[in-house]
């Protein structure tokens, strides 16, 4: 889950990591109260996960509360490349004399954390590895030795931050370090990192990853996951444990296992369709869950056909039969579904499909022919 | 001959007294795979379908000579259950257990790898292995495997399942099948399991199965130019995936490829190893591969 | 330093070990109000550093707090194989059920933490090591990977405890761990943990030593040593920085580096010489610290001759020779003292002895040379 | 030749502003030692009689292709300045500091000694090594030292220094003297120094130092029985030692040994080492091995 900026500061200063003082508001009336309480100068933050909102007016400094109130309200509601932004950040607005770019993150080829400053920050730090890769400080951190003081050194010195800001930075990251470790963080990027006028260093943007599969240990999990929007059709799906993303095609697709559904998607579009979705039902689906991924399919209005791909292993194609001849008695399932079965008791699963003959439902025998026949009748040929 | 599991393997399963654990081991038991114990702390003593539970993995390997491990417990003790393998002596360990958390598996990867013994982790998020008419540990449905020369390794599970069909449709057996899974850091990689393959006897082509994300498949095309004389077909997934949510701005800079299917195809193209475009298209060239040599 | 029980179990409290209620008390009102406070039956636990305090009439019961007086005055004072009993720890009493070894150290050949558990508790565990090696079981910890739920599983499983003892060890195990690694502690030692009436498990006794080396990180190291009575002398010693511990003989020692110290010592013995002492001035002593050994030495009145043995390497010995001599000028010297210098500036040092004559101060070529001379200068020959 | 220090080693001093480093560091240098960098944090640019100064090993490295590391930093910032040298890529460090504590030295030790590079740690809490006539990193003087055909190893500082000395005025050159500290995890044991040694041309005897406490002289003399070629003469000091503080009861269980003097010395014999009496008789025994051969 990627978190808010507010969201992450707030976990951040759990870890003692210095973030700028601040509240976040929902309406113009909350931002002008947070302002009144943090006193003089604010700035008022669209939170958005996405990037340029800078750019795109959803930043802005206020000198009074008034006109903290103003600004929020410009900025609430916005649309910052498609998302509309719910909540803003008022935080006290300090003097910034430099801007460093910080992350840590895993390095999956290394099987090690990786770390990485930059004396160039508040940038896209990806053009600065293309462009100036010298100007990124990298250190491995072995995850069973855990971090040292040397490695927060040469990250410091190796960026050749300002030197007025190096023994903060240098406390610093052994902060972030606990922080990203101890909240099952895939990311703690901040960007920027900055030098105030005051010889201080803090976090003035914070972009915080965390791992879904680590839930279970961070009772505040569901809390921090609240507070993000998902659209009907994805949380109906995410609450019965599918795995669903939305496309904008017309050929919905139901498959298990994140790879077989991948190259279905590709053997769709490559027969000329387009998928509607990706949807995996994951291993070892049972009847009820089938019945919950067509009835996610379908309702989506664009959906003209379905195909269903499951090569049996964990899941059993009786099960996946059981489940579709369920979806289609509860349902009033109006487009075509075809059906392909490999693998465990896909015989048993293939018999009662054939055994219980319903207008919508046909059988198809390899997967390159399911997905033919789908695209097929998705352009409305075929029956 | 085969990679990792074979006529000599003997099983003991973690979490054999669980329903999915229970369920596979015993499919893994008919297929011919050697089970010889189950663990389950607090169980020790008692038995399933005729299979000794004992309450540590130290104690299965000291009585039963236990030499691979089936990991089957719930998540949240899986890198747990991991490590207790790999402390016992055991020499293959195969985690089939999903959703591990990330931190967890980044510590028991290197536990592992750093050793001066020489233990293979696969997994975990993964179906396990089978070397067909000899053993299966794990979930893959050994009926569409059948005994043959051809060595297969994915990072996919039902993917897998449906290029061993097509190859064993075409007449053409597998030496052994390995899932390595789809999580960040998997216990052994690509390049970990085509070296085995490389050396194996029985395998004479081997098929290679990927998909976006990450940059295993650059380094290991990059490496089978280096090392690999047998010859390869593979095969990506993902070309019209959606893009998956990004890391941050980090996750592209470190890797230096984009992790596309197309970035991927790309690489391993340019070393010469055939990219089937879907799963049909890779069990025939696999096909043409073993006429022309 | 080894810690006294009651220091130890207060320590092992703050890492959530379940240790019984109690208090430490230096008289035996004291005892008599800590058994008030704690209600019911109590034991008085005679607070020494020596086993088989219990035998010696050092553990007792007492029903109310009248008879917790009165044990404790029984007990304060007592001399236990030669520690004098400055302290009791009245705790409340349980009932028993069964007794359990347990114990982490540095096993420093695996180069690893070593975990063992028992259940043939509260008895010598090495007559169990002897005569039946398989009760102990052991475990050892990376400790880079640190401990790990199974870890905790062999121990119990493999120690064969009572089936009602499993959970709660299993549960005490990784946090006796933390408290071993984060009090950077040698070795903690529960002999016995035991399994009360009531299905608990917890430490009756508790043996911690913590590593002198760390005391930096640990502001509470100097109070808990506080407690501890050290000679005079060797207080003396310690103050300075110099690593001395008192034998029996008359021949006073002193040399830098402990192996050089200890090879000292056997080659007066082999010259038919009985050392007085071991006294390691470190490495890069100066005269302020030569000039401290050497008022050590002489101030205990068995000393008939002092053997001075330098190899220079850090330590300079024109810095030995400034040192003795400062000595002999500040301090009434009676006993002679044989000086061998070798190594750094030792032809400036040997310079500098012989350029001031003393009634007490003789040098020798060799170490064995110098050895001899002393020996036959501590049985009243050789001038 | 001579072992992990010679002409071609290039030092980086850890610790180079300070005091005791400077003093020690500028030693080496003056017996030959071909020291090129120094490391302090937040002193890179300055430079300590000519040696420039860096701020972290890695730049140290990097700028003057130093391959070998000596660490003079206090005890508590000790084992970050190994784990730095370490990181940075140097072949062999050497760690002088003592009083590290012991927590720490459980986890930098198997940190490097568990990593693929193979990277020697010596020390800590030692006197460092000499290979005389060559370089010498550490405090042990190089006046007192010779070239010569034998090979010193021991846990002792000032106690080496008489035993080379005694050496030397007969005569007897030294290859190289190892001083492995004494603490309870030294970086590299005994046994990691003789298989140097055995393999080493110039050395063709072997002193052996050990002293009371632990077993390692025990498994020494176990591991050379069966590895050394060479012959080996051997000197534990200790015999009437004060018995130090036993660490509870459970110092004894593990070591098998009761970790004496006496014991140990029974050890070495019983698989034909000599054992001389005191550092004397240990020239002299070299001297007669010298002879017999």
């Amino acid at each position: 889950m990627d978190l808010f900026e507010y969201q992450g500061k707030e976990l951040l200063r759990k870890f003692e990591v210095p973030v700028p003082e601040g509240r976040v508001a929902e309406t113009p009336e909350d931002a002008a109260e947070a302002a009144k309480g943090l006193g003089g100068k604010v700035v008022v933050k669209a939170q958005v996960q996405v990037g340029g909102r800078g750019k795109a007016g959803g930043i802005k400094l206020a000198n009074s509360p008034e006109e903290a109130q103003q600004v929020a309200n410009d900025i609430l509601g916005m649309d910052i490349k498609g998302h509309v932004v719910k909540r803003v950040l008022v935080e006290r607005a300090g003097d910034i004399k430099a801007e460093y770019y910080f992350s840590f993150l895993l390095d999956r080829s290394a099987r090690k954390f990786l770390g990485m400053m930059s004396a160039k920050g508040g940038v896209d730090i990806e053009e600065v590895a293309e462009t100036d890769p010298d100007a990124i400080a990298r250190v491995h951190i072995d995850p069973l030795a855990g971090i040292s003081d040397f490695h927060a050194r040469r990250l410091v010195f190796g960026s050749r931050i300002d030197e007025a800001a190096r023994k903060e930075a240098i406390a610093m990251i052994p902060k972030l370090y606990r922080a990203f470790v101890e909240l099952d963080a895939s990311l703690v990027e901040i960007n920027p990192m900055v030098l105030t006028g005051e010889g201080r260093v803090m976090a003035l943007d914070a972009k915080v990853s965390l791992d879904d599969s680590a839930a279970f240990r961070h009772p505040n999990f569901d809390d921090l996951k609240a507070a993000h929007d998902i659209p009907e059709q994805e949380r109906f799906a995410k609450e019965r444990g599918l795995n669903f993303i939305k496309l904008e095609g017309d050929v919905g697709i139901i498959g298990n296992g994140a790879g077989l559904v991948m190259s279905t998607l590709d053997v769709v579009k490559a027969a000329g369709g387009d998928p509607a979705n990706f949807l995996d039902v994951g291993g070892g689906a049972g009847a009820e869950l089938l019945a919950s991924a067509i009835e996610v399919i379908t309702s989506n209005p664009e959906v003209k056909s379905v195909l269903v791909n499951i090569f049996g292993g964990i899941t059993r194609c009786d099960l996946v039969a059981e489940g579709i001849l369920s979806a289609l008695e509860k349902l009033d399932v109006k487009v075509p579904i075809v059906v392909r079965l490999d693998g465990t008791n896909a015989e048993q699963g293939r018999k009662m499909l054939a055994d219980a003959p319903h207008p919508m439902l046909m059988s198809a025998e390899t997967m390159l022919g399911a997905a033919e026949k789908a695209v097929e009748l998705a352009h409305g040929g075929g029956r | 001959m085969a990679i990792l599991i074979d006529e000599e393997t003997k099983l003991v399963v973690q979490g054999l007294t669980g329903r999915e654990g229970s369920f596979h081991a015993m499919r893994n038991r008919d297929y011919g795979t050697n089970l010889v114990a189950g663990v389950t702390p607090g169980k020790g003593g008692s038995d399933v379908q005729g299979v000794p539970v004992f309450d540590t993995v130290a104690e299965a390997v000291q009585e039963t000579g236990a030499n691979t491990s089936m990991v089957f417990v719930p998540a949240r003790f899986a890198a747990d259950a991991v490590m207790e393998s790999y402390d016992a002596g055991v020499d293959v360990i195969v985690a089939i257990t999903e959703n591990i958390p990330a931190m967890d598996m980044a510590r028991t990867v290197p536990y592992i790898r750093n050793s001066d013994r020489d233990v293979t982790l696969i997994g975990p998020n993964c179906p396990g292995l089978i070397s067909p008419g000899k053993a299966n540990v794990g979930i893959i449905p050994g009926e569409i495997c059948s005994q043959g020369p051809v060595g297969l390794v994915s990072r996919s599970g039902t993917l897998t399942y449906q290029i061993i069909h097509e190859l064993t449709q075409r007449g053409i057996g597998q030496s052994t099948c390995v899932g390595i899974g789809g999580d960040p850091i998997p216990g052994s990689d690509f390049i970990d399991i085509l070296s085995k393959f490389e050396q194996d006897p029985e395998t004479e082509v081997v098929v290679f199965v990927g998909e976006i994300g990450g940059d295993a498949e650059e380094r290991a095309a990059a490496w089978a130019d280096d090392n690999m004389s047998k010859p390869i077909v593979s095969y990506i997934a993902g070309f019209t995936a959606p893009p998956g949510k990004r890391m941050g701005h980090a996750g592209a800079i470190i890797s230096g490829s984009k992790g596309t299917a197309q970035a991927k195809a790309e690489a391993l193209e340019a070393v010469g190893i055939k990219v089937g475009r879907n799963p049909t298209e890779v069990a025939e060239l696999v096909v043409d591969v073993r006429k022309a040599s």
